[in-house]
């Protein structure tokens, strides 16, 4: 490949540092270059894949997020690493191949200062069983209505053990702080998913008597799990577990809470408690 | 902008139930002989009233009209216009030795020029700068001004081109009148209700059968000077000439005429021929075949194909059964078993519709081009019912 | 007819200007380029994506410009340039929700917008898109929609903008505006938009089945050889102002993983065409063949760049 | 050959003639006005004579002076006088002292009761909006709808959650109208092993009274009925279309190996013709000791499948023969019921024969043979006539 790719000298217009140009190759090259790697390819799973790129047989593995099965192959269809998930003896038989986006694995650094360099991407729809972060638009009696700031990475959160939740909240905690902030509010709502979160689905227990305005206020950023895809326009979430409901809050006064139970926020000037649905924090 | 959407991708999306595509799909995937739902065969064409001539107040104009109340018109328009100086004109007119230049035969002067012919489409629920009708427009005009494209090289040289059999310069070539005048040609096309299918076969046709009663009025004048016509009606030339003894002998093939455009879809290994709507909702391809006679060879050439985005790759899946939640622990759990489809070589479980994704195989658009020009096929057989359309 | 909004003025209503120059050298045939590529060489492609931070996806492509083009500018001898040469930007953004007025999607919901920079082109360009801008839109979304797995972001949409910053002009500006006046240069801007929108979507993470790339491929009569009757000879990725008569044209979004062309837009008699022996292929089947050769070329770039800008993104975490 | 280009039909521009209708609504048209030979539309105000404008009436027209008459549907009265004057075109009826005008077309006017086949346009959170042809979307609940797992099973908040599995946009359902609003929208259900979702064949639409131009494959000039009972409707209008009958669904067995095909005759114009489902009998049949809430299960869970059977060719052709029928009638002018379709179905068979003898000498052979429009259309339609 490297006689066909070539670095060039500073582009035209200075914005590009690195350069890749490849010089017109004659087509029965190109294809011969194509059946390669494909061929090579057959025996071992390439550690990064780009769209269109032939993954291994479905015969063998099976195919999971981020690829799609095209005449008994398994093609990547994103870009990014590949991940070969283990065959489980008990219920499945192939071991699954994905193409994830998350453009950091575990495996490369320690997971903290992995996710606080990657730049977070927000092309992750939420997918029923997701856990978002979203900020309180409107309460009414009967639902709230939420607007989805980020999905977790859907790796993490089935097994959120502490560390990595803990670091899943400073990565994030600069979005917060700018979504939490009455002035970033209204500008960007059109560019988030909407949900809404159902009276019946703030708690577990004591479902009637749920009093909506002592669960959420407009501004609370809600740790919560996606239920449905619901109507054209919302999904749906439910905070009906001790890890989900609120995360950060900002009492009467304007400042910053900090929970002192599961269904209790306290404002650390002015010591006034405020009645929240209250995520169990970590 | 749900109406550019739906404007960009085919036609309206029919809102058609996962069952109901893949009935149609299957039905019309059938090996050999597809079951189309009005019972056609594959080749045939909806039938048509066609009548031409019918507007007094322009050059040729037509009317066609489908059974299901769909109807266009198309009105043609001729006016005169000054030729912008181009270059070798200038050139020859400051030399004064025009004669040696006989190598500018791609001069606007002598073979004219595209922009010569402007179409607009007007289609009701559309405004004229959707992407619906600025897409038909173009497909239809940039077959209609590219027509003879090789045509320069013999007929630069006469400025007239008036009513030669072979038309040399094809409609381009056509319009010149003289070194500084030209006509301009105004096609108008007119779709009296909103399209219950994808509009194009009918527009073309339509513009085909108007194009043909065209009729330019006889230029008096002579040479360089200011063009100025006879006003006997009568005595008006055909745009694109006609013989009257057309029946007598094979030498239609002799004359040049305006290009139709089909609709073509692929459904499985079917080629279909102007499909209705819910035929082109399931289509695994969907193409727009530009046509016209060689006036040379006598048989058909291409003069361009557009791909037209499948609607079907916006249709809602269907739920196997197996997968369906409101189906658990219901009738036998009978595993599905996914066939590989041939023609889009994704698997597939039979009965549960997919929309369709990726594209179309090179063998299966030549298949398709072939079908269209084939010596006595579905091009010529639509080129010869448009001829028998009469002209008063 | 666009602007509805606005009185604006009679549209054609100017010209560009015809130098004297050409008037005495008759049709300015010594100063016009002429191809130096092999009819099967395609020229060099420069991209990048991720160029543009507040975008989900973006990417910028340049074709190179041809040997005489880069010494006409280090070395300006005359204001008509020998060729162009194509500088387009595309950016993606989403998926995001959809308008509350719209109604439900199970797909991805893509929207494309193709617009030419005021000064892409010779004749300068509205900030309303024009007719041929939204043609090129329809074109554009129909080869992506192909390539992309829409039914894994339901209820979303996403907007793809390209931004043409040079384009390839239909014929060489010393021509006579008038010369093969059939818009071949809207071609290749069509190619290099597919190529760069399939890079910018790879590079926003999208589903998609393969990179969809863009290829040109063209029948060309030149009048350089001396029998007229030749008949007109493939070439591939043409640029228009090399040639004086383009007799047909051809581009592809070509998926090499599937070997299936998304969008294909012919336009042209391809009926005759100088083959070599024993190629049974008919004109059109010929040019889409080299079309789809043009596409090939163009997807290795394509999955150069999307590798490197991954590895790149990688390295840095 | 692949085209057919007829020259343009000139309408007939003789004055209507209100007899010319009535070859085949003859017969029971007891209810109508009497009509004393041809009537033109007639501006010209009536005085009190007590006399009843019959046949035709257009809109202003006065039907009645005589103040012995209660106006009805497509009339009004000028609070001034007596007059009854009609408000839509059609044609003038008289139940006891109503008198009200029964209009040549217009869009479905849901009753409850109704038998409809519709389209579902917009899934909402706990209800469906539903196509039916009519003036505004009709609606189906949440809690109007068989709920899998047996008919008596409450509805939960995860049925809301799930609702578009049930059914989702573009699907189509057959339903009854459950009840009508003030504002003449319909609120349908399904609580019917016979409604549900459709499978397994092909929709139609027919316009007119009965259907929508906007949907698709429509076909023009069929007339649905508009409102009343059952006869009147039947003898109303001149065209075609879907009336309300004593028999919306049934099973035709079809010639040519096609096996049975369910038709389901939507009210509001929109048809359905689909391989028979076998259904309870099948279930029953295989498993002869399943109790039947067993059974009603079984079957129930079926209606919100949307992968369609394996249909044999023979059935799918048959089946666009049937539509094809359905057309040929809509087209005619002839109203669409379990006998008129039965009998143009048998007459397409006949013409078939008789054109197939004809046929043989034509080098395309099989080309387009079912397609039946123009000649076999007339055929069609006389033998059909005939048979009445």
């Amino acid at each position: 490949m490297s006689n066909k790719c070539q670095c060039v000298d500073k582009p035209p217009n200075g914005l590009i540092v690195l350069a890749l140009i490849i010089r017109g190759e004659k087509s029965e090259e190109a294809l011969k270059r194509r059946n390669g790697t494909a061929n090579t390819m057959a025996t071992s799973v390439p550690s990064l894949a780009i769209p269109g790129q032939r993954l291994g047989s479905a015969n063998t593995y099976a195919a999971g997020p981020g690829t799609h099965i095209q005449q008994t192959n398994i093609f990547a269809s994103i870009a990014g690493p590949v991940i070969l998930d283990p065959a489980q003896p008990n219920t499945q038989s192939k071991a699954t191949l994905r193409v994830t986006r998350i453009l950091s694995t575990a495996a490369q650094s320690s997971p903290a200062a992995a996710f606080a360099k990657s730049k977070p991407r927000y092309n992750t729809l939420p997918a029923v069983d997701s856990i978002v972060l979203a900020r309180v638009t409107r309460v009414q009696k009967r639902q709230a209505a939420v607007s989805i700031l980020v999905v977790l990475d859907e790796t993490s959160a089935p097994n959120a053990d502490l560390t990595k939740a803990a670091s899943d909240n400073d990565n994030i905690a600069s979005i917060l702080t700018s979504a939490a902030n009455p002035e970033n509010h209204s500008s960007t709502d059109e560019l988030r998913f909407q949900a809404i979160i159902r009276k019946e689905d703030v708690r577990a227990v004591e479902k009637d008597r749920v009093v909506m305005e002592d669960m959420f206020r407009v501004g609370d950023i809600v740790r919560g799990c996606v239920l449905s895809l619901g109507d054209q326009t919302s999904y749906y979430l439910t905070t009906a577990r001790n890890d989900l409901g609120v995360v950060m809050a900002r009492s009467e006064a304007g400042n910053m809470m900090f929970p002192v139970s599961w269904k209790e926020m306290r404002d650390p000037v002015t010591g006034a408690g405020e009645q929240r649905k209250v995520a169990r924090p970590y | 902008m749900s109406n550019q959407r739906q404007a960009s991708s085919a036609s309206q999306t029919p809102h058609l139930s996962p069952a109901e595509l893949s009935y149609l799909y299957t039905s019309l995937s059938l090996p050999k002989s597809p079951i189309r739902p009005d019972g056609r065969s594959p080749t045939q064409f909806r039938p048509l009233t066609a009548e031409s001539n019918i507007l007094p107040g322009t050059n040729g104009s037509a009317r066609i009209g489908f059974a299901d109340g769909t109807q266009a018109i198309v009105g043609v328009k001729a006016e005169v216009e000054k030729t912008v100086l181009s270059t070798d004109t200038l050139a020859s007119s400051e030399g004064g030795e025009g004669e040696d230049s006989t190598s500018t035969s791609n001069s606007a002067a002598a073979s004219g020029h595209g922009s010569w012919v402007q179409m607009s489409i007007e289609i009701p629920g559309f405004r004229d700068d959707d992407a619906l009708p600025v897409f038909l427009s173009e497909m239809m005009r940039e077959s209609l001004v590219g027509s003879v494209a090789d045509g320069g090289s013999d007929g630069g040289g006469d400025g007239g081109g008036d009513g030669d059999v072979t038309m040399a310069g094809g409609l381009k070539g056509r319009l010149v009148i003289n070194k500084r005048w030209h006509w301009r040609l105004y096609i108008d096309v007119l779709l009296l209700s909103q399209p219950l299918s994808y509009p194009l076969p009918l527009l073309s046709l339509t513009t085909h059968l108007a194009l043909l009663s065209t009729k330019l009025p006889k230029l008096k004048s002579q040479g360089e000077e200011d063009p100025f016509f006879d006003d006997d009606w009568e005595v008006a030339e055909y745009l694109y000439p006609r013989s009257s003894n057309l029946k007598a002998a094979g030498n239609a093939s002799q004359y040049v005429r305006p290009p139709v455009t089909l609709l073509v879809v692929s459904v499985g290994e079917n080629i279909i021929f102007d499909p209705s709507r819910e035929e082109i909702a399931v289509a695994d391809a969907v193409l727009a075949i530009s046509v016209t006679r060689d006036t040379e060879a006598g048989n058909l050439k291409l003069l361009s194909i557009r791909t037209v985005d499948p609607p079907s790759r916006l249709t809602q899946p269907a739920v196997p059964n197996s997968e369906n939640v409101n189906m658990l622990g219901a009738t036998a759990p009978t595993e599905d078993i996914a066939v590989l489809n041939p023609a889009t070589g994704e698997e597939e479980v039979p009965g549960v519709w997919r929309p369709r994704r990726g594209g179309v195989k090179r063998s299966v658009i030549a298949n398709m081009v072939k079908t269209v020009l084939k010596k006595g096929g579905v091009g010529e057989e639509v080129l010869e019912g448009l001829e028998g359309v009469e002209v008063e | 007819m666009n602007d509805r909004r606005r009185v604006n003025g009679p549209p054609g209503g100017t010209r560009p200007p015809v130098y004297a120059s050409l008037l005495q050298s008759g049709t300015g045939a010594d100063t016009r380029a002429q191809r130096q590529r092999q009819p099967t060489d395609l020229r060099k492609i420069f991209l990048k994506t991720g160029l543009i931070p507040s975008a989900s996806g973006s990417s910028y492509l340049e074709f190179e410009p041809s040997a005489s083009l880069a010494a006409a500018r280090s070395n300006p001898k005359s204001l008509i340039p020998p060729s162009s040469a194509l500088k387009l930007a595309c950016t993606v953004h989403g998926p995001k929700p959809l308008p509350r007025s719209a109604p439900f999607s199970p797909n991805l919901v893509l929207t494309t917008h193709v617009k030419y920079a005021p000064f892409a082109a010779r004749k300068r360009k509205g900030h309303v898109r024009d007719s041929s801008e939204r043609d090129l839109g329809v074109h554009l979304e129909t080869a992506l929609r192909g390539a992309i797995i829409a039914e894994r972001w339901p209820k979303s949409g996403l907007d793809i903008t390209v931004t043409i910053l040079e384009a390839e002009d239909d014929r060489w500006w010393g021509d006579v505006p008038d010369s093969h006046d059939a818009s071949w240069g809207m071609m290749n801007v069509l190619a290099g938009c597919i190529s760069a929108a399939s890079a910018a979507i790879a590079d926003a993470h999208i589903d998609c089945l393969d990179l969809v790339s863009g290829g040109v491929a063209a029948l060309v009569s030149d009048d350089s050889t001396d029998s007229p009757s030749a008949l007109p000879k493939l070439m591939l990725d043409t640029d228009p102002a090399e040639h004086r008569s383009i007799v047909s044209a051809c581009v592809v979004a070509y998926m090499p993983a599937r070997d299936e062309i998304t969008e294909l837009w012919l336009k042209g008699d391809s009926s005759k065409v100088s083959t070599a022996d024993g190629d049974q292929r008919s004109g059109h089947e010929a040019l889409i063949d080299g079309a789809v050769d043009a596409a090939r070329g163009a997807h290795t770039v394509l999955a150069e760049a999307v590798r490197e800008s991954l590895q790149k993104t990688l390295g840095q975490s | 050959m692949a085209i057919t280009i007829l020259p343009p039909v000139v309408e007939d521009v003789a004055p209507y003639h209100a007899d010319s209708d009535d070859s085949m609504s003859g017969a029971d048209s007891d209810s109508d006005v009497e009509m004393s030979g041809v009537s033109r539309p007639n501006k010209k105000p009536r005085t009190g004579d007590g006399k009843i404008s019959s046949g035709i009436v257009t809109p202003g027209e006065i039907v009645t002076a005589d103040p012995k008459w209660m106006r009805g549907h497509g009339t009004y009265m000028n609070p001034l006088s007596t007059s009854i004057i009609a408000t839509v075109a059609g044609k003038v009826q008289q139940t006891n002292k109503l008198l009200s005008v029964h209009p040549l077309r217009a869009r479905y006017i849901p009753e409850i009761g109704d038998l409809v086949v519709g389209r579902i346009v917009e899934v909402q959170s706990k209800r469906w909006k539903v196509d039916v042809a009519a003036p505004l979307l009709a609606q189906l609940p949440l809690s109007a709808i068989n709920l899998p797992g047996g008919i008596l099973r409450r509805r939960t908040s995860a049925d809301e959650l799930q609702i578009r599995t049930f059914f989702s946009e573009g699907d189509l359902v057959v339903a009854e109208v459950q009840s009508v609003h003030q504002d003449g929208s319909a609120s349908l259900h399904t609580r019917s092993l016979k409604y549900g979702k459709l499978r397994n064949g092909v929709f139609l639409a027919v316009t007119g009274t009965g259907g929508s131009g906007a949907s698709s494959s429509s076909v023009k000039g069929g007339v649905g009925s508009g409102s009343g009972s059952s006869a009147a409707a039947a003898s109303s209008g001149t065209g075609g279309g879907v009336v309300r009958s004593r028999r919306q669904v049934w099973t035709h067995t079809t010639a040519n190996g096609g096996g049975e095909v369910d038709i389901i005759l939507g009210v509001n114009g929109y048809i359905w013709i689909s391989k028979h489902a076998d259904g309870a009998e099948a279930v029953s049949s295989t498993t002869e000791n399943v109790s039947i809430t067993r059974m009603e299960e079984m079957v129930s869970s079926s209606i919100y499948s949307s992968q369609n059977d394996d249909v044999p060719p023979q059935t799918r052709r048959e089946i666009a023969r049937l539509t094809q029928c359905v057309r040929v009638l809509v087209q005619g002018g002839v109203r669409v019921d379990e006998d008129t379709l039965t009998d143009s179905y048998e007459a397409s068979l006949q013409v078939d024969l008789e054109v197939g003898d004809d046929d043989e000498e034509e080098e395309y052979g099989q080309e387009g043979r079912e397609y039946l429009e123009g000649a076999k259309a007339r055929r069609i339609l006389e033998l059909t006539m005939q048979r009445k």
